[in-house]
């Protein structure tokens, strides 16, 4: 059994599990169990890609496995795993590790939120270790649906409408998907019999000019509609704001990122000719979502809206970098989906904690919470501290890559907007700061948040793994620089070869 | 070549101390905390003292000139090939000397807190900050490459955030902290730009390639023109926006005054000596490019100086509160450091003004952190700031006066103190290249006698106020570093700067021009002499002066109405003008469109329901119709 | 013509063999123990649809006028299982005191529904396809009007028999244009002779319709809501899944052979049509409150799906066709399932009333959910492989605009599949549907479906022998 | 041979009768006479096919099987619906089409 079928096969296990459990209390230590196991095959994932690099193993994709599917359209599972998405599988199975442990209190049908939340986890894990466009396809829907039920049973406030719009809007998504999926099958090779799914093929031919200025840009708004591109990304606020915490957690750490890495590995790995000559238009939109997020999340009230434009922000820039197209600025996009997927799941579970012992999130409602719950408040700190980009966190370490990377492009255009996009961090230290200062500092304004109960002990586990993680990529980003860069060497080489600009 | 591998300490034990405090402070006694943190302090001022001695004095020359030494240097993140984050040592004159300042101002705050914080809540945390601030200043200062100096110089303006707002309580603290941080945010936005530039142009990072000035950095770099100034000068002038921010000039100075709600101890160390000096430091590291290729950036750079001390030492004339007196004519005194870099030219005699600006750094520091300790030290025994509330303290408090005097006179710039030897030479410097600038800085040499010895008669003489509880003299933590600090501020102006610290590292002779000495002490003794006049005894003098320019006099002591222009800035423009309607446009105009088509859909569902009439008859109709429809148009319109 | 050749027809002989039998039994069987019959004649046609997938000879019988194949077999076994799936959940219905003494007569029917069905599937001739047609449609009307005490039986009733009379008059209207400009009615020869004047194009769009109005593309479709609203929720079933595959095969059947001539003519009409099918069929079904309503118009809109893989005309869009027939069986059955189950314990149809129902009989749900993902066709139900072949189809024609709108569409139905979803899992309701337990064979029909839904879109090999078989036709 | 009525007086016939039952399906009130108007639908096809049959091709007798056939069905579809119609009479007591439309919308 190869091992990255097993990143599929562990969830599947844990679910029926769940399912055949009678007493539902052991239902959370069964999923816990499930995904730390999960997080530990991430661990040994990582290790064994290290060192068949070290190695000198240097073909693209390691541990490939190939089984044949529909023989008829030449669809196969096939898996595989580079650098990138050995990153990815381990910033989601942190997330989701720490999701648990911050849904440790659910009360209504235990049984059946464990059950969506692992299947969703079940969809993004199949979606990062897969490289045949179908089954990348099929595990990118899966993930999407059980995100109705999760909102619309547990969530909180118009939890029905929130959760209607978010279906439809990421399965729009997915809808534009499709068609440029199959154009892409269409125009993967000149001979008609030997068309296939399979990413690694299809990067070797180059697809006819018409056929690309077609399809890039359904594919990129397919995957831009996740990856909250600027007119799309309507369904966060109102998506998160209403979710339960794990979710939102799940949801804007590690779903927003197939957004982008589905831009990154299908629209333009694949497509680089129309990627370069489109870009421009889609430049501006991630340039307004990067700002427009920013500005949004200054005047809202709700903290759940605050991180949500901002999480808008961050992605925005994630869609920004991989469109400049050159070595650093894609492996700054890379790190700033795992820096952003840990620190806006860092802040979901916090605002959740923070909600369950005060039930508002009305940021004038709350104040002076710092001498009421300090473990909670300083990681809070932290968490900002990490999101406004401070050195040594990961924040700092993903900004930088991009900005640098985003000012090598030789067209001025492009580093004009990289200078526009620059000033967000001023943007985002604003609203950071006015969270923390009205929330945590300053006197206690409400009586009754006088005295309320500290981190109890699956809080604690929850935050100081994303910490920890945050912390650990912003002192040390060597190791996750280089493992994604020399991954990132093939592409580059490849749409470099093919265009030189 | 001399190990200096050692060095790499330097930095790294406050960082220790720092995650040993913050993560375990809470479970020690306060005391062992401070005695571990001050102790930590101490070592490595005794290590970069050995440093200094070893660098100037035993390290061999290479044709006259001091060397850079990199100590250490690890690739911390790859960019691209050529770009790429280092962290390290690199040791040369102005590094070094910063070394020693740092760490001996800082050691003396870390002495006068273990007194001035004793029974405070947070006292551990206090210290934990501290050590994180003398982390990321010692960072800062040697650095090897501009984006690790930038590293550092974020890491700077989040722990003078955190030791600002260390009264979390107070909501003044708060919004002080948060205000200074946005402030040199933004500066350290210009600062990242600049660095983009320069990166983009001279495809490097490193202090030494860039600063090398028959390098290739400064030889291409007045290539492409970009809006009439050269790319170089472009990405100086950026650069020089990150320090104006961190060095409180004109532009971004209103956060200062307001970081007085700090406690005084961080005040002293940081808004006195160290945070506030980074600018200089930064302009100084990247001279050579300034001097050589961007001499409009220089300009810049002096003009924004002069300014910057003309208009602070205006303000500070009409304050009342004694650290906020403080703080402006530290403001005054950074604008004269940026004067003497902008004026200065490069190599020999030339680097008059360099070497100038680092002795006046030096000297600055010592006796600044010793007037905030002294204010520290009134305000700890008066418990109030205002100066209006003071009055005859020379009685109670004898070694805080003697100490507080000596600071005075020093700033004055009477002769055998420092502060005479190292204004002297900025207003030499001044005077040999731009005569304008010598005259705003001869005026701003009165000022500052004239308003630093307002507040000595006012708070060491003047009336007798009785005070409710007798006030007693501070503990010996807090007097030993006021004492060692008024020794230093004697003493350093003897060291000869210009064989240590100058422009290009090679020695150059220089002696006292009695020509300008002489008036600068003059404009001294007047300043002193009016402030005797009008504050030594109890008279309604300033009051009367007060009101005769009563206009001016009431602009000033508003700081010239900035303060309520950044508010409305922030709070009209960013907050009311683009943040909500962003908001609203989010919310009312794409979220709607979104919620449109499915209004949209809902309505044509609505109005066609009609079709389904249950009329059978109507079936067949529309039945027939579209088979007729289908066929008219197959047979005849779409071929 | 030795009698061997007559196994051809081995599945028609089966069912006609069958319905007599019924009737016979019924005679014989002892009056008290009148329900057994069901169970009788569900054994009996489930052997015949075991015996049908056994390899039979192939190749024309009558001179031409019937013709089977491989995949014509294929086609009439899909039906078979489809057929086997609606008995079985009609036993509970049966066994209500009105119906008990009218058991048999609704197999007798509904076998001869099948067996017209069979006779147009294997159709070589237009004599026989109009034969074939005729039977499978007047006997479903005198079905939907089967419920004798109750209006709305009655009413679907008459207005089915009345618009199929009609549509069957203009299509043979269509016939005899064909017939009158061709001279023969043979598939073959009609194929050979056909050209592309105005007057057989009218024809072929009067057949069309005919057509249309069996498989209910829009603007032939105004009578389903109401029959299917009316009819026993059996016979819905029935003619949603069983009635609409059979008009389906064979318009595939006949524009493949007979009209490859003017392609390019019904390919447009299939493009204008599907357009409009899927479009009014999800207008249409946002607003309904009724569930068999509801699933009348996710049946025009499915239509509206399945005509992109008639537009192909390719190999593929045969097999996505076949495909997806098969998965929409199981998943129709399996929706249509929950709803007759309900509606035979509380007899309540609308959507509200199945607020809150995950809490009482949280196994019901699931299953109504699953099927109403497979017609959504999200994975990692069969409706996603099958939605996804047959865009697949159209897309290798090029026609990656039609899939745009298709795919567009898919997001509009998913909507308000998940307003049952919504009404289940979230809504509250203080009186929510009782749990009962139905009876065995209601289960049974539950698991098939439910192993179809499953099944049949991970094992590739169901969608392999589907491909290899069509395009023998 | 064929010296009486040339063949198009046969089709405009076929095609009036054709119509006039469209007519008489879409206006009468009466269910029975809509049925009757569906015969007259039936009817002028069988006149189109025999007419086709004997004009054009007369050797061959597939016209006349043809509308043998639908003479037969078309008796068929009358019966079933005859049913249904006295059954509906039976429940709404009248058979006034627009009567018979309790589903809707």
């Amino acid at each position: 059994m190869d091992i990255l079928s097993l990143f599929v096969l562990i969830p599947v296990l844990t679910i029926t599990a769940i399912l055949l459990l009678k007493d539902t209390r052991q239902v959370r230590l069964v999923s816990a169990f499930g995904m730390g196991l999960q997080l530990l095959m991430a661990a040994v994932l990582v290790y064994l890609y290290l060192s068949a690099r070290h190695a000198g193993n240097i073909d693209e994709m390691l541990f490939v496995k190939d089984y044949l599917w529909f023989k008829s359209l030449n669809i196969h599972y096939a898996v595989g795993v580079d650098g990138i998405s050995v990153a990815m599988i381990s910033l989601t199975s942190l997330v989701v590790f720490a999701g648990i442990f911050a849904s440790w209190e659910v009360e209504i049908l235990k049984k059946e939120f464990f059950i969506s939340l692992i299947l969703l986890a079940t969809g993004v894990f199949g979606f990062f270790i897969s490289i045949d466009l179908f089954t990348m396809f099929m595990f990118y829907e899966l993930a999407v649906i059980p995100m109705y039920l999760l909102i619309g049973i547990w969530g909180s406030g118009p939890k029905e409408y929130s959760a209607m719009k978010l279906t439809l809007m990421l399965m729009g998504g997915s809808a534009l998907l499709l068609v440029g999926l199959l154009g892409i099958y269409f125009n993967s090779s000149p001979d008609k019999n030997q068309l296939t799914f399979n990413i690694l093929e299809i990067s070797k031919v180059v697809i006819p000019l018409p056929a690309q200025r077609m399809f890039f840009p359904l594919t990129f708004v397919g995957f831009g509609v996740l990856g909250a591109l600027f007119p799309f990304h309507t369904w966060s606020p109102d998506g998160h704001a209403s979710a339960p915490t794990a979710v939102s957690m799940l949801h804007a750490g590690v779903l927003m990122k197939l957004g982008g890495y589905g831009a990154f590995r299908v629209a333009i790995f694949l497509m680089p000719e129309a990627a370069h000559e489109l870009s421009w238009i889609f430049i501006i939109l991630t340039s307004i979502s990067v700002i427009y997020g920013a500005f949004g999340a200054i005047a809202q009230k709700d903290l759940k809206y605050i991180n949500a434009y901002s999480s808008v922000s961050h992605c925005g820039l994630v869609l920004f970098a991989v469109l400049m197209m050159n070595q650093t600025a894609m492996t700054g996009a890379i790190i700033q989906m795992i820096s952003h997927g840990l620190m806006t799941a860092l802040f979901f579970g916090l605002i959740g904690m923070v909600y369950g012992r005060t039930h508002t999130r009305m940021i004038s409602e709350m104040g002076g919470l710092m001498k009421v719950i300090p473990f909670l408040s300083v990681c809070y700190v932290i968490a900002g501290l990490a999101s406004l980009g401070l050195p040594g966190l990961s924040g700092f370490v993903a900004e930088m890559t991009i900005f640098v990377g985003a000012f090598q492009h030789p067209e001025l255009f492009y580093r004009i907007v990289t200078i526009i996009i620059v000033s967000s961090i001023v943007i985002t230290a604003v609203y950071i700061l006015r969270v923390i200062a009205i929330l945590l500092l300053g006197p206690t304004t409400n009586e009754h948040f006088e005295h309320l109960p500290d981190a109890k002990w699956f809080e604690k586990i929850s935050v100081i793994t994303l910490i920890g993680s945050v912390a650990a990529i912003g002192l040390a980003p060597f190791w996750l620089s280089t493992m994604i860069g020399t991954s990132m060497h093939p592409i580059i080489e490849r749409i470099l070869a093919l265009n030189p600009f | 070549m001399i190990n200096f591998s050692y060095t790499i300490w330097i930095p790294l034990l406050p960082f220790l101390m720092f995650l040993l405090l913050g993560l375990a402070g809470h479970k020690l006694k306060p005391k062992l905390s401070g005695l571990l943190g001050t102790g930590g302090l101490g070592l490595i001022t005794i290590l970069s003292y050995v440093t200094a001695f070893k660098y100037f004095f035993t390290s061999e020359k290479v044709d006259g000139a001091y060397q850079k030494i990199i100590a250490s240097n690890f690739t911390w993140l790859q960019f691209t090939d050529k770009l790429h984050i280092d962290i390290g040592v690199l040791l040369d004159p102005i590094s070094v000397m910063m070394l020693v300042v740092i760490t001996t101002v800082s050691f003396m705050v870390h002495i006068y807190s273990l007194g001035y914080m004793k029974g405070e809540k947070g006292f551990e945390r206090f210290f934990a900050f501290l050590s994180l601030f003398s982390f990321s200043m010692l960072g800062l200062v040697l650095a090897t490459n501009i984006f690790q100096m930038y590293i550092f110089w974020e890491l700077v303006g989040v722990s003078s955030f955190l030791l600002i707002g260390f009264y979390y309580q107070k909501p003044s603290a708060v919004r002080a902290s948060k205000k200074a941080f946005i402030v040199t945010r933004f500066a350290d936005l210009g600062f990242l730009i600049g660095i983009l530039i320069l990166s983009f142009n001279t495809k490097t990072f490193d202090f030494i390639t860039l600063t090398d000035p028959m390098g290739t950095a400064i030889a291409q770099g007045g290539g492409i023109a970009f809006l009439g100034l050269s790319v170089m000068t472009w990405s100086m002038i950026f650069v020089f926006m990150g320090g104006v921010g961190k060095s409180a000039m004109f532009p971004f100075h209103i956060w200062l005054p307001d970081a007085m709600e700090g406690p005084t101890p961080v005040s002293a160390l940081i808004h006195a000596a160290t945070m506030v000096v980074a600018g200089v430091y930064l302009v100084a590291r990247m001279f050579p490019i300034y001097a050589l290729s961007a001499p409009v950036a220089l300009n810049v750079v002096a003009y924004v100086g002069a300014f910057s001390s003309l208009f602070a030492a205006v303000i500070a004339c009409t304050q009342t509160d004694i650290k906020r007196v403080l703080a402006y004519s530290t403001i005054s005194q950074i604008g004269y450091m940026m004067l003497a870099l902008g004026v200065s030219g490069y190599g020999g005699h030339e680097g008059l003004g360099y070497m100038a600006s680092m002795f006046h750094l030096f000297t600055h520091a010592m006796f600044k952190a010793l007037l905030f300790l002294g204010a520290g030290a009134i305000i700890h025994a008066v418990h109030s700031n205002y100066m209006t509330e003071m009055g005859g303290l020379r009685k109670y408090l004898p070694i805080t006066h003697i100490t507080f005097l000596i600071a005075c006179l020093t700033i004055a710039g009477i002769p055998p103190l420092s502060g005479f030897f190292s204004k002297d030479e900025i207003l030499a410097a001044a005077f040999h290249s731009n005569k304008l600038l010598f005259a705003v800085e001869y005026a701003v040499a009165g000022l500052t006698a004239f308003y630093m010895f307002r507040l000595y008669f006012s708070v060491f003489w003047g009336k007798d106020t009785h005070y409710s509880h007798e006030p007693h003299e501070a503990p010996a933590t807090m007097t030993i570093p006021l004492i060692i600090l008024a020794v230093g501020s004697v003493v350093t102006g003897f060291i000869p700067f210009n064989k240590l610290v100058t422009s290009d590292g090679k020695i150059f002779e220089s002696e006292l021009e009695l020509m300008i000495a002489i008036p600068s002490v003059l404009i001294g003794l007047l300043g002193i002499g009016i402030a005797y006049i009008m504050y030594r005894k109890e008279s309604a003098v300033p009051d009367k002066l007060a009101a005769t320019f009563k206009y001016s006099y009431k602009w000033a002591y508003n700081k010239f109405y900035m303060d309520e222009l950044y508010l409305f800035i922030t709070k009209k423009i960013i907050f009311r003008y683009i943040a909500e309607p962003v908001a609203w446009f989010d919310r009312h105009v794409v979220d709607a469109t979104m919620n449109a088509i499915a209004t949209v859909t809902q309505g044509v569902s609505y109005r066609i329901r009609g079709f389904q009439s249950g009329q059978l008859q109507k079936y067949a109709f529309v039945f027939i119709t579209g088979a007729i429809m289908l066929s008219i148009l197959f047979i005849y319109l779409w071929k | 013509m030795s009698l061997g050749t007559f196994l051809i027809m081995r599945h028609e002989l089966l069912l006609i063999a069958a319905a007599l039998i019924v009737l016979i039994a019924e005679i014989f069987w002892n009056p008290d123990k009148k329900s057994s019959i069901s169970l009788f004649s569900i054994i009996l046609f489930g052997v015949i649809t075991i015996i049908g997938f056994l390899p039979s000879p192939a190749g024309p019988l009558f001179g031409g006028m019937y013709v089977s194949s491989g995949t014509r077999l294929l086609m009439k076994n899909i039906l078979n299982i489809g057929a086997l799936i609606v008995f079985i959940q009609s036993v509970t219905w049966l066994k209500k005191e009105e119906n008990s003494e009218k058991i048999s007569e609704y197999f007798l029917l509904l076998i001869s529904t099948l067996v017209g069905m069979n006779f147009m599937i294997s159709a070589g001739h237009f004599l026989i396809f109009y034969i074939g047609i005729e039977l499978a449609t007047i006997p479903i009307a005198a079905l939907a009007a089967y419920d004798r005490y109750k209006n709305k039986s009655a009413e679907a009733g008459i207005k089915l028999i009345l618009t199929s009379a009609l549509s069957s008059g203009v299509m043979l209207y269509g016939l005899s244009m064909i017939y009158g400009t061709t001279g023969t009615m043979y598939f073959s020869e009609v194929a050979s002779l056909f050209g592309n004047t105005s007057l057989q194009i009218l024809g072929f769009i009067f057949f069309f319709a005919g057509m249309a109005f069996k498989i209910s593309i829009v603007p032939f479709h105004l009578w389903t809501a109401d029959v299917y609203e009316g009819s026993p929720v059996n016979i819905t079933s029935y003619l949603s899944v069983i009635s609409k595959g059979a008009a389906i095969f064979i318009l595939m059947i006949i524009l493949f052979k007979v009209f490859p001539i003017i392609m390019g003519t019904w390919q447009k009409t299939i493009f204008v049509t599907s357009v409009l099918t899927m479009t009014i069929g999800n207008l249409f079904a946002i607003r309904q409150q009724n569930l068999k309503r509801f699933l009348a118009f996710s049946s025009i809109s499915q239509a509206g799906y399945i005509l992109l893989g008639l537009i192909g005309g390719n190999q593929l869009g045969m097999a996505s066709v076949m495909y997806y027939i098969l998965v929409y069986i199981f998943s129709n059955l399996g929706a249509f399932g929950v709803v007759t189950a309900i509606s035979n314990a509380t007899g309540k149809e609308n959507i509200d009333d199945y607020n809150g129902l995950y809490q009482t009989n949280p196994k019901l749900s699931l299953i109504m959910t699953l099927a109403l993902f497979s017609l959504a066709g999200i994975p990692p139900v069969a409706g996603f492989f099958g939605k996804f072949f047959l865009f697949t189809a159209a897309a290798q024609q090029g026609f990656y605009l039609l899939v745009l709108i298709a795919v567009l569409n898919t997001i509009i139905s998913l909507f308000y599949y998940l307003l049952v979803v919504k009404a289940m899992f979230i809504s509250k309701n203080e009186n929510p549907i009782g749990s009962f337990r139905s009876d065995f064979s209601t289960r049974f029909a539950f698991g098939i479906c439910v192993a179809g839904i499953v099944v049949t879109g991970f094992a590739s090999v169901i969608f392999e022998a589907i491909k290899n078989l069509s395009f023998g036709v | 041979m064929n010296s009486g009525i040339p063949i198009q007086y046969f089709l405009i016939l076929a095609t009036l009768m054709f119509f006039t039952g469209v007519y008489g399906f879409l206006t009468r009130r009466n269910l029975i006479t809509i049925l009757m108007s569906v015969e007259l639908i039936l009817n002028s096809v069988n006149i189109n096919f025999l007419a086709f049959n004997r004009y054009l091709y007369p050797h061959k007798l597939e016209g006349m099987f043809f509308s043998l056939f639908i003479i037969a069905v078309a008796a068929a579809e009358a019966a079933v619906a005859i049913a249904i119609i006295i059954n509906i009479y039976r429940r709404f007591a009248t058979i006034n089409v627009e009567e018979v439309n309790e589903m809707k919308f």
